[in-house]
């Protein structure tokens, strides 16, 4: 079943290099050949999933050796010293994460069909989709770090090309490069984390590093002074920070926003962002071993995700208002990972997936008809693009929290889980403040954005008469993704008994049993943890509930009935405004300081410095050396020096040449004094030697 | 039996001969006789892969025999696993070299003359294994280089040819002293190579310096260091390499990035490490150390560059880092990341540096951004898409993105470099290097071909199939072995193998 | 008696041979006028020299002194007779193709020349101080007329008013340096001389240092090393060029060899391995490192600066007598195998590189580096042989000048002490890259103003391309050379 | 010293006047400025070389080879004058003078 599975990597691959080198003269530029091979990878990948679902487990490997290298025993029998071997893992969370990816790549694929028709780069665009499908499913499919990391700075490429698809604008092309350089940082640390992997472990296999934690091995080795599972923990997390945008590593996301709508929707939205998490994932054990990762990986899921909700309060323009809402989401998921909601956190990981997906679509298809972005110019939609606006609502009453959505299944089991977390420890209770705080934000600025494009009256008259709805091939996966926003589709046990035999299917829960099993991380709680824990579940019910119909209700208020004039608040805030408005000075900070100040002009004085010094002190000139000696030494030296200086230690040796040939006056006379002088010297030292 | 390492070795010389036999007024004849001259060593560089055995350390298709007896000198010729990779690389590039140097129009004789000799020179290097022949062949390539940039550079050509002819020879003679030295200091006075890693031979003897008595296995070792130093280049001895790639002509800085660098660490790997092995553990730490400086120092001054040219021979000195970061940790990854990295730069940078040439012919500036502050080019992307495409592909090859040669070898440098507990802190500094990497190579793309464009360069006609057939093979190798690295990576690995017992 | 004086004879044979042809030539000079101008003369110097040359093969082998002690025959004698008369024929030879010696005067010159070579012959042979003295004298003064032939041209005149002082004023403190050393040992006959001087068992007074210092003093002048060298570079700019080649080359390896038999025959002995070892009291060794290192210092460094091509090639000429010195560092049979060999290499070279400058003052009249720009490409022979000839001179392998610093280099490193003096060479070598490749530049990287396109007479490529011949060979296989140099060392007296 | 103690004690008186006419020689050929004058320092240090020959053939050996060599020493002496008069006959018909410091057309 592993080698199938290989497929649908490969799928997209092949049609990469199909639409790369002929895309151009292909019919239609050879959109279908993209379509067909993300349709065919979601064919592959469902019978898995079916196998999960009927089954409630499913596992099968299947390895390669990629890289020998020959080492020598002492009998000189050449033995595999280092052996890389690389392979693909089918096992519960793969298979539902393939299927999730192969999926909302189909619909993204299908929707982009109609979003990019007539684009100057099209059959480039596909290509550049298929590739990064490819690198996505590769990622997910690799049962070690060294593919997956392959697969992971892949898809950075694949955004850095993305993003910056309009290369004729200057901010697309900077946005690009941001965000490549920022996800490098991540990457470059994580790949350190490997390294240090190999090193512990000599292997980055999943199930062998499960196991070798599982036996305990190397828990005292020590790197560069550190404790060697913390260090390798807290790299792997950098990597995750650089790639899901976590605090302080965030930048790039909402600039990434540059790139086409399907683009943001499939790469930073659904999938690649949600790598980063995936990677969390998958290291699980070995975080929960090194002790001292996870809460830290708490608080910087907690951090980010209420850092970014209060900017996304103030965006102005759609795109941006999502992007900083899936950074927020995104820090959900990160926290709940760190307080060792791992299911849940996994689970919010699938369902933000579906629903942001179709959030982004819906603008896509809102920015399609009305060609802006800025909500202040949209309004009044409603009657105009009745599909795309019930899609957006179902959407957002699904991340907002609402019951009955998959949204709210996910993120009251991660708030659930923080606060049975701080509870435990008696702790750390900043962490579910924030994690109600930002539902309560969400909820917010989400009913705000639909109210400001979809309610109230026409803002801007001529793009309102020009707004139709889209054609059948860009609402159809709309609809799908609407759907898979209803909790019914994920349901599983809320705590609550009466919901829960209401929920027939409880696949999830199981398969993610079955995968804590394989991790060895399956923790049997002690009676009161267990009692804590569920008393912890029915809290976080409440208050989430509290808090979601708190934000819409503000919400509705200054936003449907405009009865708190919105302005007011603004002024009233100010200092607090600009400073959300300027995404509290990070791109400052970063560019300005860091970059501009800080890099580039070391780089300009190390380069003038090697050129100017190193090539003249040391290589080229004693110039400035003689210059400073001339001062001193007054006229006479004038002459002497001045006519020596030619050019460094060619400098010195010319003017040893000079001062020697100057001996050579051409009066023969003057040769013969100093020919007797020497002689009579030697004669002294002669005479000195025999003493 | 057939003599393959000569015949590849004589033939380029050969063809010089034919040339300079050939009639003043043809050109054309002048290149096709070139091109038969690199082709048929390469056709005999391809059987040499196939039938070369990757399980033994042993020397291969070797040649000895006394050439000057009253100094027990031999003309001793023959390959490993350490100087398979570097001799087909060498072929590769001379063969593209020649076809890329087509556009030369004055004095094409004495060009395409120079660089066959040049060639013979290169393969004589990296087969030789006896120290006299060896040296014959690493100065012998000093001449053909001082006249090709020289006669046929930029405008500094002069300054810069007789920069690189001083350094190098600079270089070389403080290893004819090591050669001596090594002569008269080993028991049965002996050149050759294997020989002298016999035993251990110099490590007890001192020599009398200014008054002190200096062991003599450091000393030979600090000389051959500097001398290959220079060549790679390694920190301290590096400033002349922006002077002679930038005024070099196009072939010839590609033969310059893409094999003379490599002839630095190559002599590092097959002299100063099997010979002297106790002063290089005693060296170690401080080779390390320039590497880490090589790596952040190359990509510090690479991003301050205006110049194209420059700007990627500065990468080549950061990427030549790497290879000194995974030698000098002596772990069996650290060492076969280290070659491949050799190979893997090799073909990058050869592309990069063809790629710097086609659009050299056709604008005749490789600015950047002007010196007076205004654009050099911008937004060529859309005027010159093929080009475009390919010059990603270099890019990200020598950025080290996975999927393509360079990250295979950067991975393998510090998977290696470290699971070596001495040099964990080393590697952690020297990884900033990948993101600098990219900095500077997608500021360069982006400033080049990315952007609105620049109305100079609106008719720029796009990479003619010349040019692509030179690029061709370089693109193919450099995603074949990104993919899958084992063909090159499986000819090292025994030998480094046995190098390494010496470490252990 | 008369049988002994008859063999004596035979074994002077090649000297006597030369006498000869001398007279021959003053025979025809007499009768024959319209003799004068064309070739004749040119052609029975090569043919007198060549003839010789047979005669020193058939001379016998075994070392013997005859004419009473005061003239030796022996390894060193053959080798150095081979040398002066291949070098007279050579430069007879170019100096015939050169414009700078008038038609009329050409009797004159190979007159002039056969004199000489015999008196480098007598120095070469001499193992009396009187004898080489006379030798000694002959080429000397012989060589302040040949330096002053361009009569009417000031810069010659001037530089054989400053060769005749200088000389004067050295052979004056040689003689006088003589004298000391025969009062104090009482003999002129070196055998004697070394003698008296082991006699003494290392007690050697202050006169003796004072002989010691002043007779180097004369030998110095002669291969111009450190504190003699000043008359060199204006010698050989001011002398026309066929002259200068053949006074770098000649009357210094004469002084070599004088300077040679001196410091083996009279400060040592030789011991039993066939090395030779100083008469304990003397120890030479690192005077001779400080000399050679100074000579190489200053012929290197004031090279650097210079435009006169000749000039340049001076002083190139004073860095090599540097590099040869180190060879006699360590007196043993690898230091003496080094020199001869870099005598061999340095002959050929450097006749090579002022052969391409007389060709280029045949042409442009001047030998400044300007006159050289761009002759690579309108000359091409011409700037391939002096491609060949310079990076010989510096030391770059697969040429003979390699080889010869190979040689040398190593027998400084093999006795261990002077490992300074070897970096210090290694040092001067490539300071002298500089200078040589200056001319390279001029020929090959500066384009020709006007293109026309010279061709080299067939005259003096075959010259040039003879030189250059052998000294690529002599760069990749020198086997032959040291099995000769093995044998010219194993019977010295 | 004591080498020099064991001749007969006229001896000195010949080597005395040998080094004085030596060192005057030498002293001549470096300060005169005019060109014969030279060539007088340089035949000065050839005749003290010839007395001391001579001296010590009398008082050091007993035997006449010392004599030959003052005889050659004065047969060298004299061509090289020859020489030396025409050089500087020349010297004058180019320049009109024979001051030394003329002859310094080619220097450093």
């Amino acid at each position: 079943m592993a080698q199938q599975a290989l497929l649908i990597a490969l799928f997209p691959l092949v049609a990469f290099v199909i639409q790369a080198l002929f895309g151009k003269k292909l019919p239609r530029h050879g959109d279908f050949v993209s379509v067909l091979a993300i349709f065919g990878s979601f064919a592959v990948a469902t019978p898995i999933f079916m196998k999960l679902l009927t089954q409630g487990h499913v596992f099968d490997t299947f390895e390669v050796s990629w890289m020998t290298l020959p080492g020598i025993e002492a009998s000189g029998r050449l033995n595999s010293s280092v052996n890389l071997v690389v392979g693909v893992l089918i096992n519960n969370i793969t298979a539902i994460m393939l299927f999730m990816v192969t999926l909302c790549a189909s619909l993204i694929h299908l929707f982009s069909v109609g979003y990019m028709h007539g684009e100057e780069r099209y059959h480039l665009f596909f290509a550049y989709i298929s590739l990064f499908s490819a690198g996505m499913l590769g990622l997910v499919l690799s049962d070690n770090l060294l593919t997956f990391f392959m697969c992971w700075e892949l898809m950075g490429l694949c955004s850095y090309l993305l993003i910056g698809f309009y290369y004729k604008k200057p901010s697309a092309i900077n946005a690009s490069i941001k965000a490549f350089m920022t996800t490098r940082v991540g990457d470059t640390m994580f790949f350190l984390g490997i390294a240090g992997l190999y090193y512990v472990y000599g292997t980055s296999n999943f199930m062998a590093i499960y196991k070798a934690i599982q036996a305990g091995v190397a828990h005292d080795i020590t790197i560069a002074g550190f404790p060697a599972l913390t260090l390798i923990g807290f790299l792997v997390m950098m990597g995750t920070v650089g790639k899901s945008a976590q605090f302080p590593l965030q930048v790039w996301l909402p600039d990434a926003m540059e790139g086409p709508t399907p683009v943001s929707a499939l790469i930073h939205a659904a999938t690649m962002v949600a790598a980063g998490v995936f990677l969390l994932i998958r290291m699980f054990p070995l975080l929960e071993a090194s002790h001292v990762v996870l809460p830290v990986v708490a608080y910087v899921g907690a951090i980010t995700a209420f850092l970014a909700a209060c900017i996304a309060i103030v965006q102005v323009d759609i795109k941006k208002v999502l992007a900083y809402s899936t950074i927020s989401q995104l820090g959900y998921m990160v926290m709940g990972v760190g307080v060792g909601a791992f299911a849940p956190g996994f689970m919010h990981l699938i369902t933000h997936a579906c629903f942001k997906a179709c959030l982004f679509l819906c603008s896509g298809s809102v920015i399609h008809s009305v060609h802006t972005q800025d909500m202040r110019e949209m309004g009044g939609l409603k009657s105009k693009m009745p599909i795309t606006f019930a899609t957006m609502f179902i959407a957002t009453l699904a991340i907002s929290g609402v019951p009955g959505f998959s949204g709210f299944v996910s993120k009251d089991r991660i708030l659930g889980g923080a606060l049975a977390y701080s509870m435990e420890h008696h702790g750390h209770y900043l962490i579910p403040l924030l994690g109600f705080a930002t539902a309560g934000i969400t909820a917010f600025y989400m009913f705000r954005m639909i109210y400001m494009t979809f309610f109230g009256h026409a803002r801007d008259e001529h793009k309102h008469h020009h707004a139709h709805e889209q054609p059948l091939t860009m609402t159809i996966p709309l609809m799908i993704l609407a759907g898979l926003s209803f909790a019914i589709v994920f349901a599983g046990p809320t705590g609550i008994e009466s919901v829960d035999h209401v929920m027939p299917v409880k696949w999830f829960d199981q398969a993610l049993e079955g995968a804590q099993q394989e991790m060895g991380i399956a923790e049997h709680l002690s009676p009161e943890a267990e009692a804590v824990h569920h008393q912890a579940h029915g809290l976080a019910l409440m208050l989430s509930l509290a808090v979601a119909g708190l934000g819409i209700l503000i919400s509705s208020i200054t936003y449907l009935k405009h009865l708190i004039n919105a302005e007011a608040i603004k002024k009233m805030v100010g200092p607090l405004y600009t400073l959300l408005w300027n995404k509290y000075y990070f791109d400052e900070l970063y560019l300005g300081v860091l970059i501009q100040k800080g890099l580039l002009n070391f780089n300009r004085m190390l380069a003038m410095f090697d050129d100017k010094v190193v090539d003249r002190i040391f290589v080229d000139g004693w110039r400035d050396v003689t210059m400073v000696i001339k001062s001193f030494i007054g006229k006479f030296d004038d002459i002497v020096v001045d006519r020596v200086m030619v050019d460094g230690t060619a400098d010195v040796t010319a003017g040893g040449g000079w001062i020697v040939r100057q001996f050579q006056t051409g009066k023969v006379q003057q040769y013969l004094v100093l020919t007797v002088m020497v002689i009579i010297v030697a004669l002294f030292y002669a005479n000195l030697g025999l003493k | 039996m057939f003599p393959i390492l000569s015949v590849m070795t004589y033939i380029p010389l050969l063809g010089m001969i034919a040339i300079l036999a050939a009639p003043r007024n043809n050109p054309n004849l002048v290149r096709w006789i070139s091109v038969v001259a690199t082709a048929v060593p390469l056709a005999l560089g391809i059987y040499l892969y196939m039938s070369f055995d990757r399980t033994t350390p042993a020397m291969q298709f070797v040649e000895q025999f006394d050439w000057i007896k009253p100094f027990n000198i031999q003309y001793y010729m023959g390959i490993d696993g350490l100087s398979v990779p570097m001799v087909l690389l060498t072929l590769l590039l001379s063969f593209l070299c020649v076809i890329a140097s087509w556009g030369i129009e004055d004095g094409v004789k004495g060009y395409y003359a120079m660089f066959l000799f040049l060639e013979t020179g290169m393969m004589g290097v990296f087969c030789a294994l006896d120290f006299f022949l060896f040296f014959l062949f690493w100065e012998i390539m000093l001449l053909p280089m001082y006249f090709l940039i020289g006669i046929w550079g930029g405008k500094e050509k002069v300054y810069a040819a007789i920069k690189f002819f001083l350094y190098t020879l600079f270089g070389s003679v403080l290893m004819l002293l090591v050669m001596v030295g090594m002569y008269y200091y080993s028991e049965p006075h002996t050149f050759n190579l294997l020989q002298l890693a016999q035993g251990h031979q110099f490590v007890g003897k001192t020599v009398a310096l200014f008054g002190y008595q200096l062991p003599v296995d450091k000393l030979f070792w600090i000389g051959l260091f500097i001398g290959f130093a220079i060549k790679v280049p390694i920190w301290p001895f590096h400033t002349w390499l922006p002077w002679a790639h930038v005024e070099a002509p196009t072939a010839v800085s590609v033969i310059l990035a893409g094999v003379l660098l490599k002839m630095g660490t190559y002599g590092i790997l097959r002299m100063n490490y099997p010979i002297l092995p106790e002063a290089t553990l005693w060296a170690s730490n401080f080779m390390m150390i320039l590497g880490v400086i090589n790596i952040l120092y190359g990509a510090f001054c690479a991003m301050a560059q205006k110049d194209l040219k420059k700007l990627v021979a500065y990468s080549s000195v950061s990427h030549m880092g790497y290879v000194i970061l995974g030698m000098a940790s002596f772990t069996t990854a650290g060492v076969n990341g280290a070659v491949l990295q050799m190979f893997n730069h090799g073909t990058s940078t050869a592309m990069l540096f063809l790629l710097v040439g086609v659009i050299y012919d056709r604008v005749h500036h490789r600015w950047i951004v002007k010196p007076d502050g205004s654009k050099g080019f911008g937004g060529i992307a859309s005027v010159v898409p093929v080009y475009t495409g390919i010059m990603a592909i270099g890019l990200f090859a020598s950025l080290g993105l996975p999927g393509l040669s360079g990250f295979i070898s950067e991975a393998l440098v510090f998977l290696g470099a470290f699971s070596n507990p001495k040099f964990q802190t080393y590697v952690v500094i020297g990884s900033l290097g990948i993101l600098l990497g990219a900095a500077y190579l997608l500021w360069m793309f982006m400033r080049v071909f990315l952007g609105p464009l620049n109305e100079e360069h609106k008719d720029l006609e796009d990479i003619n199939w010349r040019e692509i057939l030179t690029l061709a093979p370089l693109c193919v190798l450099v995603i074949v072995l990104g993919v899958y690295p084992m063909p090159v990576l499986n000819l090292m690995g025994s030998t480094i193998a046995k190098l390494l017992t010496l470490f252990s | 008696m008369l049988g002994e004086t008859l063999h004596n004879i035979k074994l002077l044979a090649p000297e006597v041979c030369l006498t000869l042809f001398l007279c021959l030539l003053f025979v025809v000079d007499g009768i024959l006028p319209k003799m004068r101008t064309n070739r004749f003369s040119m052609i029975t110097t090569v043919v007198g020299c060549l003839a010789a040359l047979v005669l020193t093969c058939k001379v016998g082998q075994t070392p013997e002194a005859y004419f009473g002690g005061m003239v030796v025959n022996d390894g060193l004698t053959k080798f150095f007779r081979y040398f002066f008369y291949f070098t007279a024929a050579v430069s007879c030879y170019l100096a015939f193709g050169s414009n700078e010696i008038e038609k009329q005067s050409r009797m004159e010159f190979s007159l002039l020349l056969l004199c000489t070579t015999i008196g480098m012959g007598i120095m070469a042979t001499a193992s009396n101080l009187l004898v080489l003295y006379m030798g000694i004298e002959m080429v000397s003064i012989i060589s302040f007329v040949m330096a002053g032939f361009k009569r009417d041209n000031l810069r010659s005149n001037e530089a054989s008013f400053k060769y005749l002082v200088f000389g004067g004023v050295a052979s004056g403190l040689m003689i006088y340096g003589f004298s000391l050393m025969y009062g104090l040992t009482g003999s002129l006959n070196y055998p004697q001389i070394a003698a008296y001087l082991t006699s003494t068992q290392g007690n050697l007074g202050l006169v003796f240092w004072l002989a010691l210092v002043l007779i180097y003093g004369g030998l110095a002048y002669k291969i111009s090393a450190f504190p003699m060298h000043f008359w060199a570079p204006d010698v050989y700019e001011g002398a026309p060029t066929p002259v200068a080649t053949f006074f770098s080359v000649g009357p210094k390896a004469a002084g070599f060899a004088a300077f040679i038999r001196i410091f083996l025959t009279v400060f040592s002995v030789k011991t039993a391995e066939g090395n030779w070892q100083m008469i304990n009291g003397i120890s030479l060794a690192h005077v001779i490192a400080i000399i050679s290192a100074l000579t190489m210092l200053v012929g290197n460094l004031s090279a650097i600066g210079q435009t006169n091509v000749k000039r340049i090639l001076a002083f190139s000429s004073i860095a090599h007598v540097g590099y040869m010195l180190m060879g006699l560092v360590t007196l043993d049979r690898s230091g003496l195998t080094a020199i001869i060999f870099y005598l061999i290499a340095y002959c050929a070279m450097n006749l090579g590189a002022f052969w391409v400058v007389s060709v280029v003052s045949n042409i442009r009249g001047r030998e400044d580096l300007d006159a050289f720009r761009g002759l690579g490409w309108s000359m091409p022979v011409l700037g391939t042989c002096m491609a060949v000839f310079i990076f010989s001179l510096t030391g770059i392998p697969m040429f003979s000048g390699f080889i010869g610093k190979f040689l040398i280099f190593g027998s400084v490193i093999k006795s261990g002490g002077f490992l300074w003096l070897a970096l210090l060479g290694v040092l001067n070598s490539v300071v002298s890259l500089y200078y040589y490749v200056k001319i390279l530049k001029s020929m090959w990287l500066d384009k020709p103003e006007s293109q026309e396109s010279l061709s080299l007479s067939f005259y003096h490529a075959v010259g040039l391309v003879g030189l250059a011949i052998p000294t690529i060979v002599l760069g990749l296989y020198f086997t032959p050379i040291l099995e000769f140099a093995e044998r010219t060392l194993s019977n010295i007296l | 010293m004591n080498h020099l103690i064991q001749f007969s004690s006229s001896l000195q008186g010949y080597l005395a006047v040998g080094a004085i006419l030596f060192a005057l020689g030498i002293f001549c050929v470096m300060t005169r400025k005019n060109a014969i004058g030279i060539l007088l320092g340089i035949e000065l240090i050839l005749n003290a070389a010839g007395i001391n020959f001579v001296a010590f053939s009398k008082f050091r050996t007993g035997l006449i080879d010392g004599q030959i060599v003052a005889l050659f020493i004065m047969l060298i002496a004299a061509a090289e004058a020859a020489v030396a008069l025409a050089v500087i006959l020349r010297f004058y018909r180019l320049k009109q003078t024979i001051d030394a410091d003329e002859a310094s057309i080619m220097r450093n």
